[in-house]
């Protein structure tokens, strides 16, 4: 596996050019969240409306695997449901923890099937993962019904 | 030093340097963080394992003495090699953390609220959290010296400040920055903390690695290092203290040959450093620092600290070069270690790393465990190169080149695959 | 087992038990004290250092990636090893001592004056001095099970006296006694302590190099042991502990990789297990570790347990033969550990050691850890040879000639040169 | 060096027949030492009348080589002034912290000689150290005029 099969050009330009980047009015429930070991943090807010993610906004600061996947998942999340976020969520996780012997299914996850040689880094995986985790998180607050800061 | 640094030789002690990463010679720069180990301190561990093996202390057999021989020898080959005035001065711990919070628990019984703890910016978070505890824990005030822009201790604010004063009890510095490479002027503290009557703590733990090391001449009360950083084994660490002040002080951990008399309903302790040791020591881990001090002694330590030296100045003038790169820290080879902590303009440390890894170097990406120094500076995180005494101009170099491409990568100056590898 | 257990293919991996003592061959019966361990282990730790050798978590690069591989692979193989639920719950320290100090002082932040801390009087002193701190900071009572004669806990004892109450909030036992052998009724107890929320902590230092171990069944919340006891090296221990209760509970140490964010104002805390890790870990000895699990699982932990009973109960038959020779603990090999500790009468346990050391029979003499267990007794120190899975029965028969001949030269029945050497 | 020439004749017979063993009334000082690694308790008590040393009491357990030693000590120190015990003390340590490059005066020393061998076990330099230690200890109290029980 080499850096540049990880580095896929798609990653590179979610990474130059973010999508949905920003913190956005209006929003139902804000999260921050950190990885630790190296310090990424991302603020991300999810607005849902009539049982659709209408808007995922954020900002982060991180490295391109982090904040491509970030780019690249509020693309997917935006527009469904949030079950399908959640849905997307676990297979994406299943995918990025199954050292490169889970492949994603290309018409439902779309840019995100760039991320499939991120597996054979482990410690790349919290990277990858931090958007994804972050939106679960919101959009389980919002299902609570809860309407808060965290 | 009388003959010329053999790097060359050296690296041959070093079985893990010949290694490869694909076609690149793996490029070790991560010293800072943990060193690697010459063959004969791994075969002094193994040979301790396999023919001397036995509890110390505990055990009056022959296994046992040879042991207790091994352990106690080791403790007054560090009482020597860091110049303490006796080898009960020497604790023996799991690592510098243990050490320091040790340090900070046993000292915490002098605290109470008004009292005051002064530590600095730019210390490791080994340095910071255990204070924090103890403050916590008693009421006392944690205080901190800055830095200045250049990264140097910013002594005349604090005295500007009166930072060090007569509520001051404790006064915990590291000597050499895992960040920033400073080295701090430990000794002039020291008189700030001893004019206020506070303890004078030190962590050395990139000290005592790179430089010839004399607790009186430092000036402190208690020191702290580990092992892993000087080519010795990981699971053990130093603190040494003056004895009179150890011997003020409550034990830390129970349990094991600390004590003095148990008795359910009460019991006393053992002397130093027993009274600071719970539990079974690190025996084998205590022979294999022995041999690591012995090594690095018949290198010299004035020989490791030029070779560094000269290293460090050849790496500040070569990274300067490469475009988009800040150093963090004095950008000039004086009073400063071998650890150089950098950013590369638009590109994270963590994808720095990866590429470097890629090409077989080896540099640590974060924020080096000093998450408040980094929020100091302004930045969020950092890569830092770190050369220790295996480390030759041709790594710097492969690093230099390499952070040219990376810097190439991901600015889009390069296609992403293909390019100048 | 299906296989016999062949002691004599075992003994080959231990190249230290082909050495002599002047003409006679090393007898090694103090394996309850530290054990001896397989060349594959040494191998192993000298591998990792020799070829994978970097700090883990921190760092990014291959060896960095081996290194945690290695390190995060050995947390798995403990939890695999003692039926953990998850590898978060296996928390990785120093040794026993250690893991039991964290575990009395974390619980410690859930105790006030008033509340109760139930240990036993069989302890090993790991297993009281950190609950004695622990009382003291908080004015919390220390209370104790005691044993009956024959050296068994005294359950009816604590039952009739209301020993475990609704003030008590944790019960810390012993599985396996190191003096009497005694192998404690963890489950019940646990259910005792849990009829009444009380956690449960179990020492199991010298459980499970012994027994197959499995947390669920023993009933217990938390549960500490050492490395250096299961043929691991020096320099860790394990705590295992309910990943809700671990979560629930603040940290020890601080420092390094156990922080979420570090401000000098201020710190907040890693999830479990990496709370309680502060600093650099025991990388190498978590490696050595492993294959040492490895090696006895292999052996296969049902095996080592029958060896072990077969030896204990052979060991308790030749001894009770020598003239003078009182057996402290259970006198059977029912619920019964490998450690028999023994009094000779008119002899002193370092006399009696040193004329065994002189045969090449190494036993250990004193209180070993457990003076209140002594005190109890009625004794004031003992002997005790500790059987492993490398012991065989003719080591047993050397001792217990060996320890009619101490008898024998003590009471003057021989003449203090020659005799029947 | 062999075990037989660590237990001497000398150290037996002490041992089995110890001297000026019980402790006796009058006397100056008590005190108490322990050594903790093995659990050897030691109660000495020293009677000191017109700078002599009148008596040396004890009650100790402990092994042959302790308690043998104690009763050497005693049998050297009594009759002599308490300046000619500490000038004792400070040779007989310096011998058996000599690793057996030392050795003593047969005419001062008597048969504390006999302890000459236990230099060569440093496991066992406490135990012959234990009553020479409290009496030391006992008798520097008695010189600084403290009458006190430790
Ligand atoms: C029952 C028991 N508990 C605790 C310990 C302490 O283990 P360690 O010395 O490795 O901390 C021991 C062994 O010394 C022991 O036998
Ligand atoms: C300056 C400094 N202090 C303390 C430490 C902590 O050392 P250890 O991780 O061995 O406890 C380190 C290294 O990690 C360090 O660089």
């Amino acid at each position: 596996m080499s850096v540049e099969q990880l580095y896929q050009e798609i990653i590179l330009d979610h990474y130059r050019v973010k999508r949905n980047a920003g913190l956005r009015e209006p929003y139902e429930v804000e999260v921050h969240h950190v990885n630790p070991s190296c310090g990424d943090e991302l603020t991300l807010r999810v607005a849902v409306a009539d049982g659709e993610v209408t808007d995922v906004s954020y900002e982060a600061v991180g490295c391109s695997i982090s904040q491509a996947s970030t780019s690249v998942m509020s693309d997917l999340v935006i527009g469904g449901s949030p079950e399908h976020a959640l849905e997307l969520h676990d297979g994406f996780q299943t995918m990025i923890q199954g050292q490169g012997k889970v492949s994603l299914d290309e018409d439902a996850y779309g840019d995100a099937v760039a991320f499939e040689g991120v597996a054979q880094f482990p410690a790349r995986v919290k990277c990858a993962m931090l958007g994804w985790a972050a939106v679960r998180d919101a959009l389980l607050r919002v299902m609570a019904g809860a309407k808060e800061e965290s | 030093m009388t003959e010329p640094y053999d790097v060359e030789a050296v690296r041959r002690d070093f079985p893990i340097l010949e290694r490869t990463v694909g076609p690149y010679p793996l490029t070790y720069l991560d010293s800072a963080n943990t060193s690697q180990k010459p063959r004969r301190v791994v075969e002094a561990i193994a040979d301790h394992y396999l023919v001397h093996n036995a509890n110390v202390a505990r055990a009056m057999h022959m296994l046992g003495a040879e042991a207790t021989a091994g352990f106690e020898g080791a403790r007054t080959a560090v009482a020597t090699f860091i110049g303490a005035a006796r080898s009960e001065e020497v604790v023996f711990t799991k690592n510098a953390s243990e050490a320091l919070n040790l340090a900070a628990h046993t000292l915490a019984s002098r605290l109470k609220p008004g009292d005051e703890v002064v530590v600095s910016v730019m210390e490791h978070h080994s340095n910071i959290v255990p204070w924090q505890l103890a403050c916590e824990r008693t009421g006392a005030t944690l205080r901190w010296f800055d830095v200045t822009d250049e990264g140097r201790l910013d002594i005349d604010a604090a005295v500007r400040d009166g930072l060090v004063n007569e509520r001051t009890k404790v006064v915990s510095l590291t000597w050499v920055s895992n960040v920033l490479g400073t080295v701090n002027p430990i000794a002039q503290v020291a008189a700030m903390a001893h004019a206020v009557d506070a303890v004078m703590v030190v962590d050395a733990s990139q000290g005592v690695p790179q430089l010839p090391t004399d607790v009186a001449a430092l000036g402190c009360d208690m020191l702290a290092f580990t092992g892993h950083k000087i080519c010795g084994p990981t699971g053990i660490g130093v603190l040494w203290g003056r004895y009179d002040l150890l011997e003020s002080l409550p034990p830390f951990l129970g349990g094991g040959e600390m004590i003095e008399v148990v008795r359910m309903t009460g019991s006393t302790f053992a002397p130093p450093p027993y009274r600071f040791e719970a539990g079974t020591q690190p025996i084998a881990q205590a022979v294999g620092l022995h041999e690591a001090i012995r090594y690095v002694s018949e290198l010299g330590m004035d020989g490791i600290a030029a070779h560094e030296h000269d290293l460090t100045a050849y790496a500040l003038g070569e990274m300067a070069k490469v475009p988009g790169l800040r150093i963090l820290g004095p950008t000039e080879a004086v009073d400063r270690g071998g650890a150089i902590a950098f950013t590369l303009e638009g590109v994270h440390p963590h994808d720095v790393m990866q590429l470097l890894d890629s090409r077989g170097i080896a540099i640590r990406g974060g924020h080096h465990c000093a998450r408040p120094l980094h929020d100091r500076l302004g930045v969020q995180s950092s890569c830092r190169a770190s050369v220790y005494l295996y480390t030759t101009h041709e790594e710097i170099d492969r690093l230099a080149e390499a952070l040219d491409y990376t810097s190439a990568f991901f600015s889009g100056r390069l296609a992403t695959t293909g390019g100048r590898r």
